[in-house]
């Protein structure tokens, strides 16, 4: 009998399912090789179907998205109880991600700026004998493993076909990596970059510049080109995939084992860089890049070492 | 990277100090506190860790509780690192197990509140014993001493240690910005407190400089470049052209009888402008080289190019004249350098009220050097600059010394100089003699005896700082005379005093270029601006930078027998050093995991020493472990965190933020 | 708290000038606020901005950087390289909610023991105003 | 060309002692097309009693007056007297040293509601005249022949210490320069920044008075036959006690004593009653005899 694995999809926009549709026919060797036994995006599965299943009985669930309320939670540690292996898959569910940013405020922020016009939601609702209740917004979002053991990660945003297929390859194989491993290289992705060797040796600059401020040339590295690339400081597996659409990487596969914090390492190579002495001058090279917490925690502050602005 | 790996067993000792730490901090308190820690298998505190009883403690327990791990509280490691690196090593662990816990200075000597001084033990306590279970095992390098010696500065202290060195076989260049060496001690008459003159005892260590076969001798020159470190520094210097050439010159002097000027008339530096000389001269008959000098500025060939040229003529066969000689560099290797840049007479003008430049019969004491040097403008007769001979004299102490408003240091040689000036003044010209002070300073040999002989020779002392000196007169007795006013604090009133000539005894400070020469040798300044000490009592004469040290006035005012005593000390450091042979470094340089290196570079640029290259096989940084100066600024930029540094490990550092931030 | 709140300061200083500078200090008795905890580094441009926001997770009120004035560095360029971080770091501590006087980087020579009296003292003072910080990770959830 | 304004702080003895000096700066600053605005409503500098008894008051006297030469929309504030400019630069100076005094200060004048004490450069005529007119301009006015003998120019205390923004603190010299450019010899004096006895004149009158009898004395041996001052106190001092010295000391002393305004304005071309030359005490022999007789000998020298 096949291995049964589940999909289950939290704080995340969808993406992360459309990577693993996106296998396209590779997508039906998994159908082979597996018993898809929960995937609510795709197939009928509900909740009390889960819960009926004996505790440990799906080899893995892949859990894709941040956890920003208490049905993501419930969920996730019903499929924790389930599951032998629990694979965070892609960024959010590895380090918060972009539903992460909401950590720069909190619940009620963010529905003062959603719900200005007035009209807002309400957790419980009651109208002749009929009640609804929506889930808990908690005021921080946090990555799957703040709430799970988690053992095994799969970066991206979305995790490109070939890290899935990589990815599924490993978990079938006879011999399992160490847990926590994050199924990508353990290298900043320069090394994969085709542009890597057109960067000079000795790179300092005197201005940074913003996607929509230039046309980047296609060949030669995209930090020389003074765009803020943070290829350098992310780990590779994405073949590159941005650079070579000609945008500067963004750090969606997180950093290497040997960063703690993505954001402050990313912060301090590229200041290192900037071409002046002078607090003025640097202060002004710096105003090209001014959201510095969107720009170096985009998909990583819910796991940083402060995990998210302090509320007065 | 390093892991703590094994069982960890960690010794924990906390230094007493006498009582310098224990007094403020609760020791007994801190050791049981240390016990309490993680994989700490033993805490002691001891009087004197560092004594030898101290490290046989530390030796012991290595021994007999299979210590691995060794955590000292006690001073700055600046001052005892080393030590107990050594007691570790001695006691059979590698000496890099160690970690020092600073208690002492930034504890218990800057903290009033015991509890708080404690507690801040602790924190730094419990921080190091965390730090130390990721400390690892290395090994230090050693880097070969190029035998050669520079020594910058051809005063008392340069010509001493030049002289040292190379009287011990080594090969010494010696630096000096003037046309001759011998610096200030060349311009006094006689020395305190024995009176023997200054010449007869320095100008025979000048023509052994001359002549030592060991030293190459550069004067009119100047360092313009330092690179490299401690065991090879590689030195550019600079020789300005004086226009003679120095291998060709026999020191006739026909070419200053020669010269178109039959009167000298422009400014003599060496005789502080109370003589003249011409645009062809010689500091001073005793100058080595005996070479003279073409000073550009007043030539008439080199203004007008209209010049007979008498003095080539005059040179004749010799041809050492060469009006076309132009500036070059040089550059040598030496293993260390030896700075002996001096100080600079403090300038009164810069105090109006006692006013130098404005009444003529204002003089500095070096002036008065000139004047009472036979040798000087006046061939020893003190004569006022109207050719009177003073009959009473006043002499100024601390001018710009022990002044809020100046300099706030005691220069150390004013009293006894102003001694000194008062007698051989007194000797020259039978004049009455008042000195004005804040207080005698006699702390040498033979000064104080000095100083009584000089109250036997009536001459009158006035206890107080000069307010003014001016010359608004009263009555009849004042007019035509400088009017000394002070408070005298013995008398308890303020008197007025008629002189004929004022002598101000102006302290000493830093050279005017001293800033510069400190960030051309990369090292520190105190807070007068003299050249820092690596420790003021334990290394005098050494820097923070290994390899250069200090002799002389530019380290702080001394006179001439500390002067020498400190040269002689600076070429032993030195001679130490090459005798070894080779320098042991600190194991701390950066290093890259090639295998994780994803070669984005940004590290390349981080490197003021070319440390890190990049390897354009491989396509990934390697840092030359030689060239690396163990900043670890690379280490920080890193974005892959792919580059580590030995003894500052992220994760040591990590953890020691832990251990001061985890409450217990 | 009862008793005046003391801030505690981690303090990054580097081992040629800041370093030196508060050894001066003790060798000159100089007396000032005990509430920094001191880690040694060889220059300023070896803190990692991850071990300042690592002292602020963990529960610093403070976090001094100590490096030599600029074109003093004993490593020619650290402290500049120091510099360039700090100031984009500020934005970004900021942006974290985490008040300005909490971080701050002085250029203090080894011969400025009065300094670092005054700068300790001084952001002692600043911090004890502010009061102390709400740990980061608040509201967690399950 | 255009006429630049300042701000103008007459202070108390421009009213009393020194009306001589008021009217020969508006005359001298007419002659050059400088204009001076007087603040509207001022008040006591703070000078006075209140600097030693209540410093605290001094403070906000200065103050007011700052801030309402902001208020006027000055930037620089002209005070002649050395006293007034004293204590206007302490205050500044202080209120920026110590934030206690910047408060009280600060509280106050919201308390009267007037504007914050923000930066007012306060200026005196003598610096004013040396940097914004400077030697040059001054020289190519002059229309008089100086008739007068040898001057020692006298400084006093408060204007050169402790701030030495109007000249150096120990041994000033601009007043000799201005004089000089029109045409005045000035003596070496020795004493120019020596104490003039300030308010010891009136309090321990013989300690006052001695001071100013060596100060006069001096700039007789030194061949002065008139001395000149920038300040209102130095100049009263000087020029009233002359009758009683002569009594004590026995001595022929009468030596006029001016404002370095009323020899500029003169040689400016201004007249012998604008500049409040009649007013001296002292020395009208030589006043008669340097002035009056060639007041209508007016041509340029340009």
């Amino acid at each position: 009998m096949k291995p049964k694995v589940a999909f289950y999809w939290c704080a995340s926009c969808g993406g992360c399912e459309e990577a693993v549709v996106d296998l396209d026919e590779k997508i039906l060797d998994v159908a082979n090789a597996v018993d898809i036994v929960f995937w609510p995006v795709a197939l009928d599965f509900k909740e009390h179907d889960v819960e009926a299943m004996p505790d440990g009985s799906i080899l893995a669930s892949f859990i894709n998205g941040a956890i920003r309320n208490s049905d993501q939670l419930k969920m996730a540690k019903l499929l924790r109880a389930k599951s032998q292996v629990v694979v965070a898959f892609g960024v959010c569910a590895q380090l918060g991600g972009i539903p992460g940013l909401a950590n720069l405020s909190d619940a009620k922020g963010i529905f003062a700026e959603v719900f200005a016009d007035g009209v807002a939601p309400v957790r419980f609702y009651k109208d002749n004998g009929h009640s609804l209740s929506l889930p808990e917004f908690f005021d921080t979002v946090v990555a799957l493993d703040r709430v799970i053991d988690v053992d095994y990660y799969v970066p991206g945003c979305p995790p490109t076909p070939k890290i899935i297929g990589d990815a599924l390859g490993v978990l079938l194989g006879s011999t399992l990596p160490p847990k926590g491993t994050v199924l990508a290289p353990d290298q900043a992705l320069c090394e994969q970059c085709p542009r890597k060797d057109t960067r000079p040796e000795k790179l300092l600059l005197k201005e940074f510049k913003r996607v929509h401020q230039v046309v980047a040339d296609q060949q030669t590295c995209l930090l020389a080109q003074g765009l803020a690339c943070l290829g350098p400081g992310t780990r590779a597996g994405c073949e590159a995939m941005c650079p070579r659409g000609n945008m500067p990487c963004t750090g969606c596969f997180g950093p290497t084992s040997r960063v703690r914090d993505f954001g402050a390492k990313a912060l301090s190579s590229l200041a290192s860089i900037i071409d002046s002495d002078d607090e003025g001058e640097i202060a002004r090279v710096l105003d090209a890049l001014p959201d510095p917490a969107g720009t170096f925690y985009r998909y990583s502050l819910p796991s940083s070492l402060l995990g998210r602005r302090r509320m007065e | 990277m390093s892991k703590a790996n094994g069982d960890i067993r960690i010794g924990v000792y906390v230094c007493h100090c006498g009582t310098n730490i224990s007094a403020v901090v609760d020791v007994k308190s801190l050791a049981a506190y240390g016990a309490t820690l993680p994989n700490v298998v033993v805490s002691r505190e001891y009087k004197y860790l560092c004594s030898d009883p101290g490290q046989d403690l530390i030796r012991q327990d290595i021994a007999e509780r299979k210590l691995n791990r060794v955590v000292v509280a006690s001073c700055s490691p600046h001052l005892h690192e080393q030590t107990f690196r050594n007691a570790l090593a001695t006691g059979g662990l590698n000496p890099f197990f160690l970690q020092m816990v600073n208690i002492r200075e930034q504890d218990s000597w800057v903290t009033e509140d015991k509890q708080a001084a404690t507690r801040k033990a602790r924190d730094l306590v419990r921080a190091a014993a965390r730090r130390v279970a990721w400390n690892e095992s290395l090994e230090r390098d050693r880097i070969p001493i190029h035998p050669a010696v520079m020594v910058v500065g051809g005063g008392i202290a340069g010509i001493h240690a030049a002289l040292t060195l190379a009287n011990s076989g080594k090969h010494v260049y010696l630096v000096e910005r003037e046309p001759t060496i011998g610096g200030h001690m060349a311009q006094f008459d006689k020395t305190f407190p024995t009176l023997d003159c200054a010449a007869c005892i320095l100008t025979p260590k000048m023509s052994a400089v001359k002549s030592h076969k060991n030293i190459t001798l550069w004067t009119y020159s100047e360092v313009t470049q330092v690179d490299g470190y401690v065991g090879n520094f590689k030195v550019k210097v600079r020789r300005w052209p004086r226009y003679i050439k120095e291998d060709l010159c026999s020191g006739c002097l026909e070419c200053l009888k020669a010269c178109v000027y039959k009167e000298a008339k422009f400014p003599d530096d060496f005789n502080v402008g109370l003589a003249k000389r011409k645009p062809i001269y010689i500091s001073f008959p005793q100058a080595v080289p005996q070479v003279p000098v073409i000073d550009p500025e007043t030539c008439i060939q080199f203004k007008s190019g209209k010049c007979k040229k008498t003095c080539i003529d005059a040179c004749g066969e010799r041809h050492a004249i060469s009006l076309q000689m132009e500036e070059k560099t040089e550059e040598v290797e030496v293993g260390n350098i030896i700075l002996a840049t001096g100080s600079q007479p403090f300038d009164a003008r810069r105090i109006p009220y006692y006013g130098y430049g404005v009444y003529p019969n204002v003089y500095t004491a070096l002036e008065v050097e000139r004047l009472v040097n036979a040798s000087g403008p006046t061939a020893g007769e003190v004569v006022l600059r109207d050719g009177r001979t003073p009959k009473t004299v006043g002499i100024v102490h601390c001018v710009g010394s022990r002044d809020e408003n100046t300099n706030r240091w005691c220069s150390r040689v004013c009293c006894m100089y102003s001694l000194k000036l008062a007698h051989l003044i007194k000797e020259h010209t039978g004049a009455d003699i008042f000195n004005f002070y804040i207080d005698i300073r006699t702390p040498g040999k033979g000064f104080e005896e000095f100083y009584q002989k000089l109250l036997n020779e009536r001459v009158h002392f006035v206890r107080g700082r000069v307010a003014e000196v001016t010359d608004w007169a009263l009555d009849p007795t004042e007019e035509d005379k400088l009017v000394i006013r002070v408070e005298d604090t013995l008398a308890g009133i303020v008197r007025r005093i008629p002189v004929d000539m004022v002598v101000l005894a102006t302290g000493l400070e830093p050279q005017a270029d001293a800033e510069q020469v400190r960030r051309l040798f990369n090292i520190s300044c105190a807070s007068g601006g003299f050249f820092l000490e690596r420790h003021p009592k334990l290394a005098p004469v050494s820097t923070f930078t290994d390899g250069i040290f200090l002799a002389g006035c530019c380290q702080g005012p001394k006179d001439i027998p500390d002067t020498v005593a400190q040269a002689g000390a600076a070429a032993a450091e030195a001679l130490a050093l090459i005798d070894a042979g080779f320098v042991e470094t600190e194991p701390n340089a950066a290093y890259v995991m090639e295998e994780v290196c994803s070669g984005c570079k940004t590290c390349v640029a981080m490197c003021p020493f070319t440390a890190i290259e990049f390897l354009q096989e491989e396509r990934k940084a390697r840092i030359n472990q030689a060239k690396c100066k163990g900043c670890g600024t690379c280490v920080a930029a890193c974005p892959s965190g792919s580059i580590y540094q030995h003894l500052f490990e992220d994760r040591q550092i990590f953890e020691e933020i832990e251990g001061i931030l985890t409450n217990a | 708290m009862p008793e005046t709140f003391e801030p505690k300061i981690v303090a990054f200083f580097c081992n040629w000038c800041t370093y030196l500078a508060a050894d001066l200090a003790g060798t000159s008795r100089i007396k000032y606020a005990p509430n920094t905890r001191v880690v040694r580094v060889m220059c300023s441009g070896r803190v990692d901005p991850q071990f300042i926001l690592d002292a602020f997770a963990k529960g610093a009120d403070g976090v001094l950087i100590g490096g030599c004035h600029p074109g003093d560095c004993h490593y020619q360029e650290g402290n500049y390289k120091a510099l360039r971080r700090f100031v984009l770091l500020k934005r970004l501590v900021k942006q974290m909610g985490i008040e300005e006087a909490r971080l701050r980087l002085e250029w203090i020579s080894a011969a400025e023991g009065e300094r670092v009296k005054t700068v300790v003292n001084d952001m002692v003072e600043k911090l004890r105003v502010l009061g102390p910080r709400v740990p980061v990770r608040q509201k967690e959830v399950a | 060309m255009m006429a630049s304004t300042y701000g103008y702080f007459p202070g108390c003895s421009a009213r009393g002692t020194g009306v001589a000096y008021e009217e020969s700066l508006l005359t001298l600053f007419r002659l050059l097309n400088l204009s001076l605005d007087e603040l509207k409503d001022w008040n006591c500098c703070g000078a006075t009693s209140y600097m030693s008894i209540d410093e605290g008051s001094a403070f906000l006297l200065s103050a007011r007056n700052l801030s309402r030469a902001r208020q006027a929309g000055h930037r620089e504030l002209v005070t002649p007297c050395s006293a007034c400019y004293l204590v206007l630069r302490k205050t500044q100076d202080y209120a920026a040293r110590y934030p206690e005094i910047a408060k009280s200060v600060g509280d106050s004048l919201v308390a009267a509601n007037l504007p914050p004490l923000d930066s007012v450069t306060v200026r005196h005529p003598m610096e004013v005249l040396y940097n914004d007119v400077g030697l040059e301009r001054i020289k190519s006015k002059v229309v008089r022949h100086w008739r007068g003998g040898r001057v020692a120019c006298y400084y006093g205390c408060q204007l050169v210490r402790p701030f030495a923004e109007a000249d150096r603190p120990h041994d000033p010299t601009r007043m000799d320069e201005l004089l000089q450019a029109v045409g005045v010899p000035t003596i070496d004096y020795s004493l120019k920044t020596k104490c003039c006895g300030g308010s010891l004149t009136g309090t321990i009158h013989e300690v006052g008075v001695r001071l100013n009898y060596i100060l006069l004395k001096e700039a007789a041996r030194k061949g002065a036959e008139a001395i000149v001052t920038i300040c209102p106190l130095c100049q009263y001092n000087l020029d009233a006690y002359q009758g009683e010295i002569r009594k004590h000391a026995g001595e022929p002393l009468d030596m006029p004593v001016f404002f370095f305004t009323q020899i500029l304005g003169w040689a400016l071309g201004g007249d012998a009653r604008s500049l409040g030359l009649g007013r001296a005490i002292s020395g009208r022999r030589s006043i008669e005899e340097w002035f009056s007789k060639h007041a209508e000998e007016v041509e340029s020298y340009v």
